[in-house]
């Protein structure tokens, strides 16, 4: 079980991975037997632009400490335009978390191609441990699902 | 009442080497819905997947969980099995414990409890999954090509081989497109229109090949398999099935002014015309900007001369509206002005000539009879020089940024050309680099150099003067000799950038394709599909999509052509069920969805609606045509009322699978 | 009569406030105030009312009732309730305190709801007399006496004091623990203070508002008035009249999955809402008339239909400020008046 | 490269703005070139030893005198790079360097002989000295 | 101006033009006017007002209104036209059914200023040279007028009408507004000090849901917080995660949809600043994307429908300002 006392802090972390892309890299990364911690669980979507703001706020409510979403380059998105809108709404939700003093490193966005395994365990892993300097996410939890 | 089963894969060693899966198994089997939950050294072996369809059967599951590889290896080898077993394929879900658990993670204890957390994740989705059924769509068995270029009948031909219907859409009045203007063809020197007219004529005569010349599209309606197409049939003036292509009111036509297109406007014609000999369909049609009797009422000489009684000044704009199963894009491509290069005077003086109009002074259906003859003072040329790149590989709003792929090797074709024929011609070639990936193709150029003497310089022309004596200074540099060259020559020939035609970009709209910012259109994936369209059933053929040369648009025009008839084959389309879907109770028919739609999947319509308060009210509502979407999802977010949603992807999956990793 | 001279007023908040929690109204940054705890430093808002009444301590926007912890398959079932600690209410007026007996009347009767019980048997109400109303108050047209208020003990000011008068055995116990800070003082000049008051108070813009129309008899004749449909027409169905009303009672109770069980809990609910008393087949109130028309259909008629002829306003007065559309129950009963 | 022509390198692009990275080495800068027969380096040459941070030489080039600022390279290069901005840049870096060793109107007159440009002349004096 | 109202109403009811007219209501102390919908001459001569406290936004009663029959003359202000031209780009209005006279926009008074001053027994306001002069139970009081204006007029951003029929008055232009200010005052705060500050004002929310209700950009046949299968449906808060939940998204879901209207800060009970939300958006919009004014015209496409190959990437909000 993960122990959230400040010293021994295990940040949970929930990933998006859009399913042509870095869903892909992820898998790569696995191939070739690249380790990034353990915090980190994905979600399959189809693409990263079915990413809704309201998963990412739900995530933090239940408990997570860091949310990162994950889709192909600009230009290759598998359904050519997805990212794009991405784009726009992900940095307009983070300018906005933001606004209302979410701490900036507990959300993250990022391009993985399926040929970026190192890539992806590379960001996992420096993402994981931006948001372990954070410790427990407290802005933005819902004190009702707060792990005993 | 949920009833799931989870099934833990060993994969042998790779999984449970560093993940205890029988604890997984233990540990899962106590979750909510769950009934049955076992392990097994390979669950995608023919006996693990016995094993699975064995539990569906013996506890009458309503939900599979495999914990194993990537969904991406094995998904549907188990949805299949499931399927067999009687259990809809879409009421399976993969915790994938092997690529994002077993595989890089080293410590079995947090590798056990990761893959537990996954297996939950895949748990509470699966409670949510719904069955799902995958559409069918008929398919109407005729394909429509836009474009009648090499591109476009070539992609006819073949689909027409193939036994289907096929429509040419040619916005000229004959098919042909541009190879029906070149000479000679790179790197074998055949004649283009010794190879290109049987082709046009066979297009003519296939019986299941039916041409609408002068012609255009104005409307697109429908999806894959089942296009609606509206076309513009322009008025030429001509009856086309009493013409007979005598061509006599052309001979007798007194408006003879008028700039001859198919040879690039270096000669006249008539205002009532045939383009070229062997035009297909060989029809006169009549040019309503010049045509006297259509201007001011004053002539009708055509008319008078028609035996066949074809001449109409009263025809309208017609349109007509057909079902296609299948759309091939084949509009070509056309030369950039070189109006915006003052540097190379093509304005200010008739012997700076593009290389499509060289092609035409040197053709013998051309304006000289193809005796190559300065435009100016029709004398022979003694010095040429060919300027490669004007407006390619250009950054600023002049040109294009890409390379145009085609311009070395006609440069190098016409530079040979000319030396073969006329030995005492001096050709250089301004070049930056020589391109000439493709068979034969080095060999060529290397010929045109080492065999025909022709001089190749590296570097770029600067500025262009004409002179009075009749000369044309051409000033460029020379980079290996590192010197800066004067050349006063009788013909400048630029090679010009090719663009997508014009027509290109309306269309795109119309069939809700993307393009490139230079207006090609974008295929549905630059490696593995490149020949579709993102747009199901809209396939790519030649130019339009990236500059090509003949055998590359031909062999292009024939992948497109073996997609299409693909398509045509089947009796109806089997769509991924994963599509979104509107709840027009919650719809506000605001077209937020459709605006992010990369595929025009979603319409409106006003429907009658029982509202809450017990009145009728009619609303606009979206509705999703399952066969054209692709279930990116983009909708589902773009609406604010949460009326758009995706199956296999839902909201409350989605969340469900949120909860279980944060628990 | 017991009494603070207004300078040691502070040190009686302190005093209180060392033994337990005590609430009043505090001015904050908006210039509108509000019951906070008190600490050091807390002034006494010297404005009319609070903009949430005083009904929050007694029956808060959400309480937890119940918690479901579940374990893969078993549930556990935890009573959460705990005895509530003794808490004080200062400044709270004439139309608050008056809203408990209201309060008291739904969720006192049998079954008793046992969590407003608990903060009814804990927390003291000490009103505090109105001497400078404002032209929305109408306390005065429900019989209430907003120099007089009701509440476990009340109190009014002549100016240099303050005088403490005990209502009920809850109050006589208050004093007695705190009898160390009280004097004992003349009220003669404070009598002097409130005839003036009433006076003030007959000069209301909403004195003479009449509620001879209303009341139970009237059932049908008001539930089939054609004005409904006019007076309904601008409220846009938010819950801003009820959430600030310090009697509106309705409340829903509803399921909230944490990460290892369930909390079930209890929300205000607002009939002004579309989903109010959802049911399978939907709200019964389907349109924003029936619902406009049940919120005060239930104050001025059913209410006192079932509870002797006592009306469910008090008069504060909040909902003529706060509505977002400015219709309230005034413009209400003054149209349907006229129909009278 | 040592780290000072890496300096000059950086102070030459900046002041110029140019990207030196999107020359393709066509050559038409040249081609166009005016003054090419005056120059000892050429506008292409300009282009590319700057990127290669071979400034030092160009600053000691009388070449950086004989640029007209015609601005006739910066019209046509396809690519956008603007060479004549590159010259004046490696030309202020020389002027810079010189400090306030400018030409005077008084001293043209010596200066003048047949094969100077006119334009040179002007700019020179609008300029500095070499 | 309220005469001419009233005068151009009654003709256009009279010649059959319009069938109703929607306007303001005269109320009980002279500051609480209501949204109303008129059908006669009489109804108009009697109860009709338009002064310095119509302050409400009459656009979104329209979604109602243009679905009943007949056409309805609506009376709007150069702000109002920017939310009746975005409920038109999302085809919730009928176009048809409303006849639109423009007339001149603020500022416009806010009776919970006045009162805020301790002023109470309001019984009328009269503006007599930009002075209040107020009457109450206790005798005259008197304020500066602008003391009084509105929030949403303060920082007005344009007196221009966007789309009308015809116009009461003249036109006015788009005006430099300062509204961006107070975001950027945030903005220049540390995440420790918007934290607090966004804290503080949040956990007044009692979810009431008028800044909901209100909003224009706010028509949703269902409400996803009305709605059990959105997932995070809620009718009161329960913790302090709620309230924020609910107005991210509700920022987010109106965002490039929001015209600026301030209608949800007006209605708030409990005067939380809900605008400047919005105005994020808003200012963010603008900057990244390029200028960009909901309900300007009826063509140009929402920025979050929309975007371009080389938009910036989220790192940006990392980058910029205080952490």
């Amino acid at each position: 079980m993960q122990v959230n006392d400040s010293k021994n802090f295990e940040p949970v972390i929930a990933a998006f991975c859009c399913n042509w892309c870095s869903y892909a890299g992820a898998d790569l990364s696995g191939t070739n037997r690249l380790s990034y911690p353990t915090n980190v669980k994905i979600i399959r979507v189809p693409c990263s632009c079915r990413v809704n703001p309201m998963f990412i706020l739900r995530a933090f409510q239940r408990g997570a400490d860091g949310v990162i979403i994950c889709g192909c380059h600009p230009g290759d998105c598998h359904y050519t335009s997805g990212n794009y809108f991405t784009r726009r709404r992900i940095t307009l939700l983070y300018s906005m978390l933001d606004f209302l003093g979410i701490e900036r490193n507990r959300t993250r966005l990022e391009w993985v191609s399926a040929a970026e395994g190192a890539k992806f365990a590379s960001v996992m892993e420096q993402f994981t441990e931006d948001v372990r300097k954070l410790g427990p996410n407290r802005r933005l939890e819902d004190l009702r699902c707060r792990k005993k | 009442m949920n009833r799931i089963g989870v099934f833990v894969c060993h994969c042998g060693t790779n999984i449970a080497s560093t993940v205890d899966v029988k604890a997984v198994a233990e540990a899962l089997s106590h979750e909510r819905g769950v009934v049955i939950s076992q392990d097994y050294q390979y669950m995608c072996s023919e006996s693990g997947q016995n094993l699975v369809k064995n539990a569906i059967k013996e506890h009458n599951l309503t939900g599979v969980v495999i914990c194993s590889c990537s969904p991406r290896m094995h998904e549907n080898t188990f949805r299949k099995a499931c399927s067999e077993a009687g259990l809809n394929p879409y009421l399976v879900e993969i915790a994938n414990i092997r690529e994002q658990c077993s595989w890089i993670h080293k410590d079995i204890t947090t590798a056990t409890e990761k893959a537990v957390i996954l297996g939950r994740t895949a748990i509470a989705k699966v409670t949510l999954n719904t069955p799902l059924t995958s559409m069918e769509s008929p398919v109407v068995k005729r394909a429509l090509v836009i474009g009648g270029g090499i591109a476009g009948i070539q992609s006819a031909l073949d689909i027409a081989e193939a036994g289907f219907e096929v429509d040419i859409v040619e916005k000229e009045p004959t098919i042909g497109g541009k190879m029906a203007q070149i000479d000679k063809t790179f790197p074998t020197l055949d004649c283009a229109a010794c190879i290109l007219t049987p082709k046009m004529v066979e297009a003519s005569q296939n019986e299941n090949i039916n041409i609408y010349s002068f012609s255009e599209v104005s409307d697109v309606k429908g999806f894959v398999g089942n296009f609606t197409v509206k076309i513009k049939r322009k008025a030429r003036y001509v009856d086309e099935t009493k013409c007979t292509g005598c061509g006599l009111c052309t001979e007798k036509c007194p408006m003879k002014k008028v700039p001859n297109e198919f040879n690039a406007g270096l000669d006249n014609r008539t205002a009532i015309y045939i383009p070229f000999a062997q035009a297909v369909p060989k029809i006169a049609t009549i040019d309503p900007n010049y045509c006297m009797m259509l201007k001011n009422g004053k002539c009708g000489v055509c008319s008078k001369v028609c035996t066949a009684g074809a001449v109409d000044y009263k025809q309208k704009d017609e349109f007509i509206e057909k079902k296609y199963g299948a759309i091939v894009v084949a509009t070509g491509y056309n030369p950039i002005s070189p109006e915006k290069f003052d540097e190379y005077a093509y304005s200010q003086c008739p012997d700076v000539v593009t290389s499509l109009e060289l092609e035409r002074l040197m053709n013998a259906a051309g304006p000289n009879g193809g005796t190559l003859l300065r435009p100016s003072d029709k004398k022979h040329p003694e010095k040429i020089v060919f300027i490669q790149c004007v407006g390619s590989r250009c950054d600023d709003d002049r040109g294009k940024p890409y390379c145009s792929k085609i311009c070395c090797m006609y440069t190098a074709k016409h530079a040979m050309l000319i030396r073969e024929k006329y030995p005492d011609t001096e050709v250089y070639v301004f070049y930056i680099d020589v391109r000439t990936p493709g068979k034969n193709f080095d060999e060529f150029y290397r010929r045109a150099v080492e065999q025909y003497n022709v001089h190749y310089i590296k570097g770029m022309v600067g500025k262009v003067t004409p002179k009075a004596n009749g000369k044309i200074e051409v000033q460029g540099s020379d980079m290996l000799a590192d010197e800066q060259l004067r050349i006063d020559a009788d013909l400048v020939v630029l090679a010009m950038a090719i663009e997508p035609d014009k027509s290109a970009r309306p269309l795109a709209t119309m069939l809700t394709t993307q393009m490139d910012t230079n207006d090609f259109f974008t295929e549905a994936h630059p490696k593995l599909r490149p020949v579709e369209s993102a747009t199901a059933g809209i396939f790519l053929s030649g130019v339009c999509q990236g500059p090509k040369d003949i055998p590359e648009t031909v062999a292009q025009a024939s992948a497109a052509a073996a997609k299409a008839i693909g398509l045509l084959c089947k009796n109806s389309i089997t769509c991924n069920p994963c599509v979104a879907h509107s709840d027009e109770l919650m719809c506000n028919g605001c077209s937020a969805c459709e605006k992010v739609c990369p595929y025009g999947a979603i319409t409106y319509e006003n429907k009658e609606f029982r509202m809450p308060d017990r009145t009728v009210a009619v609303r606009r509502v979206a509705s999703v045509n399952p066969a054209v979407c692709q279930g990116c999802g983009a909708c589902t977010v773009a609406c604010p009322s949460g009326a758009m949603d995706l199956n296999g992807f839902s909201n409350s999956q989605i969340m469900a699978e949120v909860d279980a990793i944060c628990k | 009569m017991l009494k603070i001279s207004l300078d040691r007023l502070d040190d009686f908040f302190a005093r209180v406030a060392s033994e337990q929690s005590l609430y009043m109204p505090v001015d904050r940054e908006d210039g509108q105030a509000e019951f906070r705890k008190w600490t050091e430093g807390s002034k006494l808002s010297q404005r009319l009312n609070t903009v949430r009444s005083a009904k929050d301590f007694f029956f808060p926007q959400t309480e937890n009732l119940v918690d479901f912890k579940i374990q893969g398959k078993n549930i556990e079932v935890l009573d959460t309730r705990e005895e509530c600690e003794d808490f004080a209410v200062f400044g709270v007026r004439a139309c608050d305190a008056r809203s408990f007996s209201i309060l008291d009347k739904v969720f006192l009767c049998e079954p008793v709801d046992s969590y407003y019980k608990n903060r009814r048997e804990h927390g003291v109400i000490i009103s505090l007399s109105c001497t400078r109303p404002a032209e929305t108050c109408f306390c005065t047209v429900f019989g209430i006496d907003p120099v007089e208020p009701e509440g476990d003990i009340s109190c009014s000011t002549d100016g240099k004091s303050m005088f403490f008068k005990v209502n009920t055995p809850k109050g006589e116990e208050f004093v007695k623990k705190f009898a160390d800070v009280f004097e004992d003082g003349d009220p003669a000049q404070l009598e002097k203070m409130k005839e003036f008051s009433r006076n003030v108070f007959k000069k209301l813009p909403l004195a003479n508002l009449s509620t001879d129309s209303f009341g139970g008899d009237k059932m049908m004749k008001l539930f089939n008035s054609p004005k409904w449909a006019e007076l309904s027409e601008a409220c846009i169905g938010c819950g801003t009249c009820t959430f600030i009303c310090p009697t509106c009672q309705c409340y829903d109770i509803r399921d909230f999955k944490t990460n290892d069980g369930v909390k079930r809990f209890r929300c205000w609910d607002s009939c002004m809402y579309s989903e109010f008393t959802k049911m399978a087949h939907g709200n019964p109130r389907v349109s924003q008339l029936e619902r406009f028309r049940q919120r005060f259909m239930h104050k001025l008629v059913y209410f006192p239909s079932n509870n002797d002829g006592e009306f469910g306003c008090v008069g504060c007065g909040r909902c003529l400020t706060k509505c977002p559309s400015s219709i309230n129950i005034v413009k209400v009963m003054k149209a349907l008046e006229v129909e009278e | 490269m040592n780290s000072k022509n890496e300096n000059l390198k950086e102070q030459v692009l900046r002041a110029s703005g140019v990207n030196v990275l999107k020359c393709m080495r066509c050559g038409k800068c040249s081609g166009t070139c005016p003054a090419y027969g005056e120059m000892e380096y050429h506008p292409h040459q300009f282009v590319y030893m700057i990127e290669k941070g071979d400034i030092e030489k160009l600053m000691n080039s009388p070449s950086i005198y004989r640029c007209l600022t015609c601005f006739a390279c910066v019209d046509r290069c396809p690519r956008g790079v603007e060479p004549a901005k590159a010259v004046e840049a490696v030309r202020l870096m020389a002027v810079r360097k010189q400090d306030g060793n400018r030409l005077k109107p008084e001293q043209i007159p010596d200066m003048l002989d047949e094969d100077m440009p006119q334009q040179a002349i002007v700019t020179a004096l609008r300029k500095y000295r070499k | 101006m309220q005469e001419k109202m009233k005068q151009r109403a009654k003709e256009l009811l009279a010649d059959g033009t319009v069938n109703r007219v929607m306007g303001w209501k005269k109320g009980e102390f002279g500051y609480d006017t209501t949204p109303a919908v008129f059908r006669s001459a009489e109804e108009i001569d009697k109860y009709f007002v338009c002064d310095d406290f119509t302050n409400s936004n009459l656009s979104k009663l329209l979604v109602k209104e243009s679905k009943k029959d007949g056409v309805i003359l609506a009376f709007l202000k150069p702000c109002d036209t920017y939310s009746f031209n975005q409920l038109l780009k999302e085809h919730r209005i009928d176009r048809e059914k409303v006849y639109i006279i423009g007339i001149p926009g603020g500022p416009k008074l806010d009776a919970e200023i006045i009162k805020s001053k301790g002023i109470t027994g309001i019984t009328g306001v009269k503006n007599v040279n930009y002075t209040l002069v107020i009457d109450t139970i206790y005798g005259e009081e008197k304020m500066p007028f602008y003391e009084a204006v509105s929030v949403k007029c303060k920082s007005c951003k344009s007196k221009k009408h966007v789309i009308y029929d015809e116009l009461i008055g003249d036109d006015g232009d788009i005006l430099e507004s300062d509204r961006f200010d107070e975001v950027e005052k945030l903005e220049n705060m540390t995440s420790r000090e918007r934290f607090d500050f966004w804290q503080r004002e949040l956990s007044k929310c009692i979810r009431c849901n008028a800044c909901k209700n209100v909003c224009p950009a706010c028509t949703c046949e269902k409400c996803v917080f009305d709605n059990p299968k959105s997932g995070i449906e809620n009718k009161a808060v329960s913790d302090s995660f709620e309230e924020k939940l609910f107005h991210i998204i509700r920022a987010f879901h109106v965002a490039g949809r929001c015209t600026d209207c301030g209608e949800c800060s007006r209605v708030c009970p409990q005067n939380i600043p809900l605008h400047l939300l919005n105005r994020k958006f808003i200012k963010d919009i603008n900057s990244l994307y390029g200028e960009y004014q909901a309900g300007a015209d009826l063509d140009t496409k929402n920025p979050l429908t929309d975007y371009s190959t080389d938009d910036c990437e989220p790192s940006i909000v990392h980058e910029r300002g205080v952490e």
